[in-house]
C-alpha cells in the first residue's frame, strides 16, 4: 500500500482509538459526577456517618483519607528518594542491581489484598500496632514504594549527565551535586509521579480494610495533643478512609441512603483528587520556579 | 516463625515503629489494671453484620463512660473468634456458634447472646414465586430445581446466589434448609448488600438475606406460607434464624464486663436492636444450642 | 589507514616550572585501552593544546587530569599535581576539582539565576560572607567577558542566556572558584565564530593567572593561542612541542600528516 | 607541606556528605530489599502450610477443580483444587490487557507525537483521574451497568470473564497509557527527526522507529497493567459472580484467585486448613506475578539486543 496512504489511515485509527477513550472516559467521570454531586451539600462534608438512618456525612472519613495520604508520603518518599536515588546514580549495571530491580517489581505487583492481609498480620497483630491509620499508611507504603521509587529513578535519569559533571567539576560532592542540583531539576516529573501514587493510594480500600480499619469513631478536631485518643492527629486510631466507606456503605451497611452516600463520595473522591493533582502541579511549578529561579 | 517475624519486621521498620509499638503497648497494658471505676481499652473485631450494631451501642455507652474507649472493626467472624482466641482483642463477634468453626476451642471461650437475626429467602420480583415449601427450596440450592416454572413461577431459568463458604449466614441457612446436603456450586457473595442488588439486577435470581437487608426490591419468599417476620422467628416458627455471639476468652473482667452488660440492658436491646433489624434476645420465646437443637425457655 | 609506529614519539624536556605532570597513565573502559602509557608536563601560566582526530584519547586523558573519569574507566599512573599524586584514590577528589576545574563541550550552565550558577558552588564550599561573594561574582563574569552583557540581569535564569553566553558563563563559574589549572574540553565546538573568538580571547587573558589545558579540533584555534600543543593520536602521545614548532616544522610524520590533512 | 597539599590528603566536608549520602541510599534499598524479602518469607511459608502440614498434593492442587476445603477426600486428605481459579485469573488478566494495550498505545501515540501539546494536556490529567476512582466504584458500575449490559447482549446472568474483562480494561487503561506514554517519550528526537528527513511518513517513524525503540519500555507498560489486573480484587470480585467453576465461556459465573481470597479469608480461622489454602491462592498470586516479571525482563534484555546490534 502507499505509504502516504497508509499514514493517514493509522492516523485516522488513532484518532478514532483516542475518541473512544476519551468517549469511555468523560462518559465515566460524567457518570459518578452526576450520580453524586447532587448529594454535595455543605451538611453531607461536615457531619458524622450514620450507621442506620439516612442522612449521615463523610466529615471524618474525608479526613481520615487526607491524613492517611499525608502519612503514607512521609513515610515512604523519603525512602523512595533515596532509593530511587541509589538507582539513578549509585548502582552499578550487575546482578546486586538486578536483583534490586526484581524486588521492586515483585513489590509493585504484589495484590493490594495480598498487602492487606500482611499488613494485618504483621503489623496489626505482631507488632500490636492495631488497626490504626498508622498500620495503614505503612501497609500503603508497600505498593507507593515501588511506583514512587520507578518514578524518582527516571526522572533523575532523564536530567542531562552534563549537570552532574558541572556540579561535581565545582568540587562538590556527588551528594550535594544530586541532591542540590539533580533532584530540583527532575523535581516536576517527581511530583507527577507523587500525584499519580497520591491517586492510587486514595481510592485504595482493599488493603485499609485489614489494616486502617473500617470504623470510624469520633475524634475530637480540637485536640491537637497527638498521643491523646481522641484526637484527630493521633495515628494509633482506627481510621475508615472514603474509598474503605464507599465499599462498606454498600456491601454491609444497613444505611437507607447508601446509594446516595457512595455516589455522593464517589463524586467527593473524584474532587479531591482533581484538586489535588491541579494543587501539586501548581506547587510544583512554583518550587521548581523558585529554585530554579527562571522567569 | 513467629520469633523470625519480629526479627525481620524490626528490620524494617527500626525504631520508628518500636516507639510507637512502645505507645500501643503502653495503652494495652492500661486495660489489665483492674481498676474499679472501669477505665481502658476493648477492642471488638470480627462479624461485619454485627459491626453497626455493636459500633453504634459502643458510641452511646462512652457518653457515660468517657473513660473507656472502644473499638469495632469487621473482619468477618472466623476473624473475630481466632483473634479472641488469641487474646489479640477483648472481644471476638461472631454470627455462628465457636464450637462450628474448625481450629476454635470453644471451651476457652465465653458466649454472650447479644441479638438474633432472622433470614428469608429472597428472589427477583419477576420470577413470579412468593412462597415455597421446604423441599422446593432444597432442591433449587442442592441444584435438582433449575428452572422457575418448576416450582409455580415463570419459565425462567434459576439463578443460585449462595453467600461465602464459611461465612455465618451459609451456615445457618445450609443447616436449616439443606439438612446435611451439598450445595450446589454457583456465585458466592460475602455481603448482604452486595446479594440485595444482585437479587434485584439478575432475571431469576435467588439468594437469602438477614431480615434487615430485605427491601421492597426484591421478594421475599415465604416457607410452607409462613411469613418471615420478628413474631415468627420468636417462636421458631420461622426456622432460618441465628444469634449473634459476642465471645470473650474466659469470664468478662472490668470495662469489657460493664460494656457486655450494657449490650443486655434494656437500653440496647428495646431500642437498637430492633432499628438495626435485629430481634432482641428478650423476645426469643425459645433458644437455640451449638448442635441447632431448639428448646422452649 | 596508514599505520604509524607508535614508538616513533617526540616529547619536549621542559625545565619550567610545573603546573601538572602525569607519568604513564593508561586508561581502560573495561577492557578497551584508551590511553597508553601518557607521560605529559603542563607548565604553569602557559596554555596547552591537546590535538587529534576523534577518539585519539584527547579527552579521556584531559578528563583524568581532575578525576572526572572516576567511576566510569580505570585511570593508573600518577598525576603529579603540588607534588602529590591526585591520582591515589586516597587523594581528596573533591579538593583536587576544587584546584583544578574543567569546562566541558556543550554548555551546562545550573538550572537557576546566573548568580547562583556562578556563587552556588563558592556557598556550598563555605563562604559565606557577602562582600566576598559579590567580588568574586563580579570578577569571574569580567574575567569571563561577560560582565557588560549581563551585570543588569543577575538574577534571571541562565538558561535564557545565548549558547556563547552560557559557555562564557560555565568559565566563569570555574573561575570563581579561583582554580590553579583549568581545563577545557572542546569549548568552542558548539559555538559560532564570533563566540568562539570571545572564548578565545577570554582564554588568553586568563592564562596570566592560570595555567589552562585545552583540547581542540580546531588546529587554528590551537595555533592561536595556546603555548604548547599535544599531539595524540590512537591513545598514544606522538609528540608535544611548542605550538610553533608543532604547526611549521613537526618532527614526526603522523602529526605532519594529520596538520597537513592528509590523513587516516 | 603547604596548606593546598594537606588539605588535597585529607578527608573534607565534601567526603563526609559522601559518605553519608551513600549510607542514607543504601539504608533506603536495603529496607525495600528487606520488605520484599519479608513479604516473600511470609506468604511462601503461610502458603506451603498447606501442602507440607495438611499434606496436599501440590500437584492436584493446582490440576483439580475441586474446592471443599472442610471436607476430605477417600485418603482423609482435604479436597482442595484451585485449577478454575488459576484459569480464570489467566484469562481475565490477558484478555483484560489485549483489549488495553492497543487503546493504550493510540493514546499514547496521539499523547507523544501527534498531538503532543494540546492532547498531553488535555488527556493527562484525566488519565490521572482515572489512576484514583477507587476500584470499589468501578466494582459497583460494573455491576450496574456493565453487567446488564452483558445479559442483555449474550443472555445468562451477565456476570462472567467477560464483564471482569471490560472493568479490568477500563482501570488498567491509565496504567498502560501512562507508562507507555514515558516510554515513548524517551525515545530521543534525533530518532525522528532523522526518520523524517529520509523522507518516511509520520506513520512510518512511529511504526518502524518509535515503536520499535520504545518496544522493551512498552512491554513493561504492559506487564504493569497485569499485575494490575491480576491483583485487583474489589472491583473483579463484584462482576466475575465467585462461582468455583470452571469457567465455560467468557458469560458464565466464575472465580478469581483475588475474589476468592476476599470473599473467604474473613471467615477462616487462623491456622487451619481453609486459611492455609486461601494463602496458597495468595503465594500462587506472588509466584505468578514474579513469572512475569521474570517474562518482561527477559524479552526486555532481547528487545535491548536486537536493538544494539
Amino acid at each position: 500500500m502507499h505509504p502516504k496512504r497508509t499514514d493517514k489511515i493509522a492516523t485516522g485509527i488513532i484518532y478514532a482509538v483516542v475518541a473512544t477513550v476519551v468517549a469511555i472516559l468523560v462518559f465515566l467521570i460524567g457518570y459518578i459526577l452526576y450520580n453524586g454531586v447532587p448529594d454535595i451539600t455543605w451538611h453531607f462534608l461536615t457531619s458524622q456517618a450514620q450507621s442506620f438512618s439516612a442522612g449521615g456525612g463523610i466529615r471524618d472519613q474525608l479526613f481520615n483519607s487526607l491524613y492517611l495520604l499525608l502519612l503514607t508520603l512521609i513515610i515512604s518518599f523519603p525512602i523512595a528518594m533515596g532509593a530511587g536515588i541509589y538507582l539513578a546514580e549509585y548502582a552499578k549495571d550487575n546482578w546486586i542491581t538486578d536483583i534490586i530491580r526484581t524486588s521492586i517489581e515483585v513489590l509493585s505487583s504484589l495484590p493490594s489484598v495480598v498487602v492487606g492481609l500482611f499488613g494485618y498480620l504483621l503489623l496489626v497483630n505482631q507488632l500490636n500496632m492495631g488497626f490504626s491509620i498508622l498500620s495503614g499508611a505503612i501497609a500503603l507504603t508497600f505498593f507507593n514504594l515501588p511506583l514512587l521509587t520507578r518514578n524518582i529513578e527516571e526522572s533523575l535519569n532523564s536530567v542531562p549527565n552534563l549537570q552532574k559533571e558541572a556540579g561535581i567539576s565545582l568540587g562538590l560532592s556527588d551528594w550535594k551535586t544530586i541532591t542540590k542540583i539533580i533532584v530540583p531539576e527532575g523535581l516536576p516529573g517527581i511530583l507527577t509521579g507523587v500525584i499519580l501514587s497520591s491517586g492510587r493510594v486514595f481510592g485504595e480500600a482493599a488493603a485499609l480494610i485489614y489494616t486502617a480499619g473500617q470504623s470510624a469513631p469520633s475524634v475530637s478536631y480540637t485536640n491537637w495533643n497527638i498521643f491523646n485518643a481522641n484526637s484527630f492527629l493521633n495515628p494509633m486510631r482506627p481510621a475508615e478512609t472514603l474509598a474503605v466507606h464507599i465499599w462498606k456503605v454498600n456491601t454491609e451497611a444497613v444505611t437507607p441512603d447508601a446509594h446516595a452516600i457512595s455516589s455522593g463520595s464517589s463524586a467527593v473522591l473524584i474532587i479531591v483528587i482533581l484538586i489535588f493533582n491541579l494543587g501539586a502541579r501548581f506547587i510544583g511549578n512554583h518550587i521548581y520556579k523558585k529554585m530554579t529561579a527562571a522567569k | 516463625m513467629k520469633k523470625k517475624n519480629i526479627i525481620s519486621a524490626i528490620l524494617l521498620f527500626g525504631a520508628f515503629i518500636a516507639v510507637l509499638t512502645g505507645c500501643s503497648n503502653n495503652s494495652k497494658s492500661s486495660s489489665s489494671s483492674s481498676d474499679s471505676s472501669a477505665s481502658g481499652k476493648i477492642t471488638a473485631v470480627g462479624s461485619t453484620a454485627l459491626q453497626p450494631l455493636v459500633e453504634k451501642a459502643a458510641s452511646n455507652f462512652q457518653k457515660d463512660n468517657s473513660k473507656i474507649s472502644i473499638t469495632v472493626q469487621g473482619g468477618g467472624s472466623g476473624t473475630g473468634l481466632s483473634q479472641v482466641q488469641d487474646g489479640s482483642v477483648a472481644l471476638g463477634n461472631s454470627d455462628i456458634f465457636a464450637e462450628s468453626k474448625d481450629g476454635i476451642d470453644a471451651k476457652k471461650l465465653v458466649d454472650h447472646k447479644v441479638a438474633v437475626v432472622g433470614m428469608a429467602p429472597v428472589v427477583n420480583k419477576e420470577t413470579g414465586v412468593k412462597n415455597l415449601t421446604m423441599d422446593q427450596l432444597k432442591k433449587i440450592f442442592t441444584g435438582k430445581t433449575t428452572n422457575w416454572k418448576d416450582v409455580g413461577g415463570k419459565d425462567q431459568e434459576i439463578t443460585v446466589v449462595n453467600r461465602a463458604e464459611g461465612s455465618g449466614t451459609r451456615a445457618t441457612f445450609e443447616d436449616a434448609v439443606l439438612g446435611g446436603d451439598k450445595a450446589v456450586k454457583s456465585q458466592e457473595q460475602d455481603s448482604n448488600g452486595t446479594v440485595q442488588k444482585i437479587v434485584e439486577s439478575t432475571p431469576g435470581a435467588i439468594s437469602y438475606l438477614a431480615f434487615s437487608y430485605i427491601n421492597d426490591k426484591v421478594q421475599a419468599v415465604s416457607i410452607n406460607d409462613v411469613k418471615p417476620t420478628d413474631a415468627n422467628v420468636e417462636t421458631n416458627a420461622w426456622p432460618i434464624w441465628s444469634y449473634e455471639h459476642m465471645y470473650t476468652k474466659g469470664e468478662a473482667k472490668d470495662a469489657t464486663a460493664k460494656f457486655l452488660k450494657y449490650m443486655d440492658s434494656s437500653a440496647v436491646q428495646k431500642d437498637l436492636v430492633g432499628k438495626m433489624g435485629y430481634i432482641s434476645i428478650h423476645d426469643m420465646k425459645v433458644q437455640k444450642d451449638a448442635k441447632g437443637t431448639v428448646s422452649n425457655k | 589507514m596508514k599505520t604509524y609506529d607508535f614508538n616513533d614519539k617526540y616529547i619536549i624536556d621542559l625545565k619550567s616550572e610545573m603546573a601538572i605532570e602525569t607519568e604513564n597513565i593508561q586508561v581502560s573502559y573495561g577492557k578497551n585501552q584508551a590511553i597508553f602509557d601518557t607521560s605529559l608536563k603542563f607548565p604553569r601560566f602557559k596554555i596547552i593544546s591537546l590535538i587529534g582526530a576523534s577518539g585519539s584519547g584527547k579527552s579521556t586523558y584531559l578528563r583524568c587530569l581532575n578525576r572526572m573519569n572516576d567511576k566510569i574507566a580505570t585511570v593508573d599512573g600518577k598525576i603529579m599535581y603540588r607534588n602529590v599524586d591526585i591520582n591515589d584514590p586516597k587523594t581528596n577528589v573533591y579538593e583536587v576539582r576544587k584546584h583544578i576545574g574543567m569546562v566541558f563541550q556543550r554548555p551546562n550552565p545550573f538550572a537557576k539565576s546566573i548568580r547562583e550558577n556562578i556563587l552556588f558552588a563558592l556557598k556550598e564550599n563555605g563562604i559565606h560572607d557577602k562582600n566576598e561573594l559579590e567580588e568574586r561574582l563580579e570578577m569571574s563574569l569580567q574575567d569571563a567577558a561577560l560582565w557588560e552583557e549581563v551585570k543588569d540581569e543577575l538574577d534571571t535564569s541562565a538558561l535564557a542566556l545565548s549558547g556563547g553566553q552560557q559557555q562564557r558563563l560555565c568559565i566563569a563559574r570555574s573561575i570563581a572558584m579561583k582554580p590553579d589549572v583549568l581545563l577545557l574540553d572542546e569549548p568552542a565546538s558548539a559555538l559560532d565564530p564570533i563566540s568562539t573568538s570571545k572564548i578565545e580571547d577570554t582564554v588568553q587573558l586568563l592564562s596570566k593567572n592560570l595555567t589552562i589545558i585545552i583540547v581542540t579540533h580546531n588546529m587554528q584555534q590551537a595555533s592561536r593561542i595556546s603555548d604548547y600543543t599535544a599531539f595524540f593520536h590512537m591513545g598514544h602521545i606522538i609528540e608535544y612541542n611548542q605550538t610553533r614548532k608543532i604547526f611549521t616544522k613537526p618532527k614526526i610524520k603522523a602529526t605532519d600528516d594529520y596538520i597537513s590533512g592528509d590523513f587516516g | 607541606m603547604d596548606e593546598i597539599q594537606r588539605k588535597l590528603q585529607q578527608n573534607s566536608k565534601a567526603t563526609r556528605e559522601d559518605h553519608l549520602g551513600r549510607t542514607i541510599c543504601y539504608i533506603c534499598i536495603g529496607l525495600i530489599i528487606a520488605l520484599v524479602t519479608c513479604i516473600l518469607y511470609f506468604i511462601a511459608s503461610k502458603g506451603i502450610a498447606t501442602f507440607t502440614k495438611d499434606h496436599v498434593n501440590v500437584w492436584q492442587f493446582l490440576t483439580t477443580s475441586n474446592w471443599e476445603p472442610t471436607t476430605m477426600d477417600s485418603k482423609g486428605r482435604p479436597i482442595v483444587g484451585a485449577l478454575p481459579m488459576i484459569v480464570t485469573s489467566f484469562s481475565v488478566t490477558l484478555l483484560a490487557a489485549l483489549v488495553a494495550t492497543p487503546f493504550a498505545i493510540g493514546v499514547a501515540i496521539f499523547m507523544t507525537e501527534i498531538s503532543a501539546k494540546r492532547g498531553a494536556k488535555l488527556l493527562q490529567p484525566v488519565i490521572e483521574l482515572l489512576v484514583g476512582i477507587p476500584s470499589v466504584v468501578y466494582g459497583f458500575i460494573g455491576l450496574s451497568l456493565i453487567v446488564p449490559f452483558i445479559r442483555h447482549i449474550f443472555g445468562g446472568t451477565g456476570f462472567g470473564i467477560l464483564s471482569g474483562t471490560l472493568v479490568l480494561f477500563v482501570m488498567v487503561l491509565p496504567t498502560i497509557t501512562t507508562l507507555t506514554v514515558d516510554s515513548l517519550k524517551a525515545v530521543p528526537m534525533h530518532y525522528r527527526q532523522a526518520s523524517l528527513a529520509l523522507g518516511a511518513t509520520r506513520w512510518q517513524t512511529i511504526y518502524k522507529v518509535i515503536l520499535r525503540s520504545a518496544t522493551p519500555g512498552i512491554l513493561t507498560a504492559i506487564i504493569f497493567g497485569m499485575a494490575r489486573a491480576f491483583g485487583e480484587a474489589l472491583a473483579v470480585q463484584m462482576v466475575i459472580g465467585n462461582a468455583l467453576l470452571m469457567p465455560k465461556n467468557l458469560v458464565s459465573p466464575a472465580s478469581t484467585l483475588t475474589s476468592k481470597l476476599t470473599t473467604d479469608i474473613g471467615n477462616t480461622v487462623m491456622g487451619t486448613l481453609p486459611n492455609d489454602a486461601l494463602w496458597s491462592l495468595a503465594l500462587i498470586l506472588l509466584l505468578m506475578s514474579l513469572f512475569f516479571n521474570m517474562l518482561v525482563r527477559f524479552i526486555g534484555k532481547r528487545g535491548n539486543i536486537k536493538n544494539a546490534s
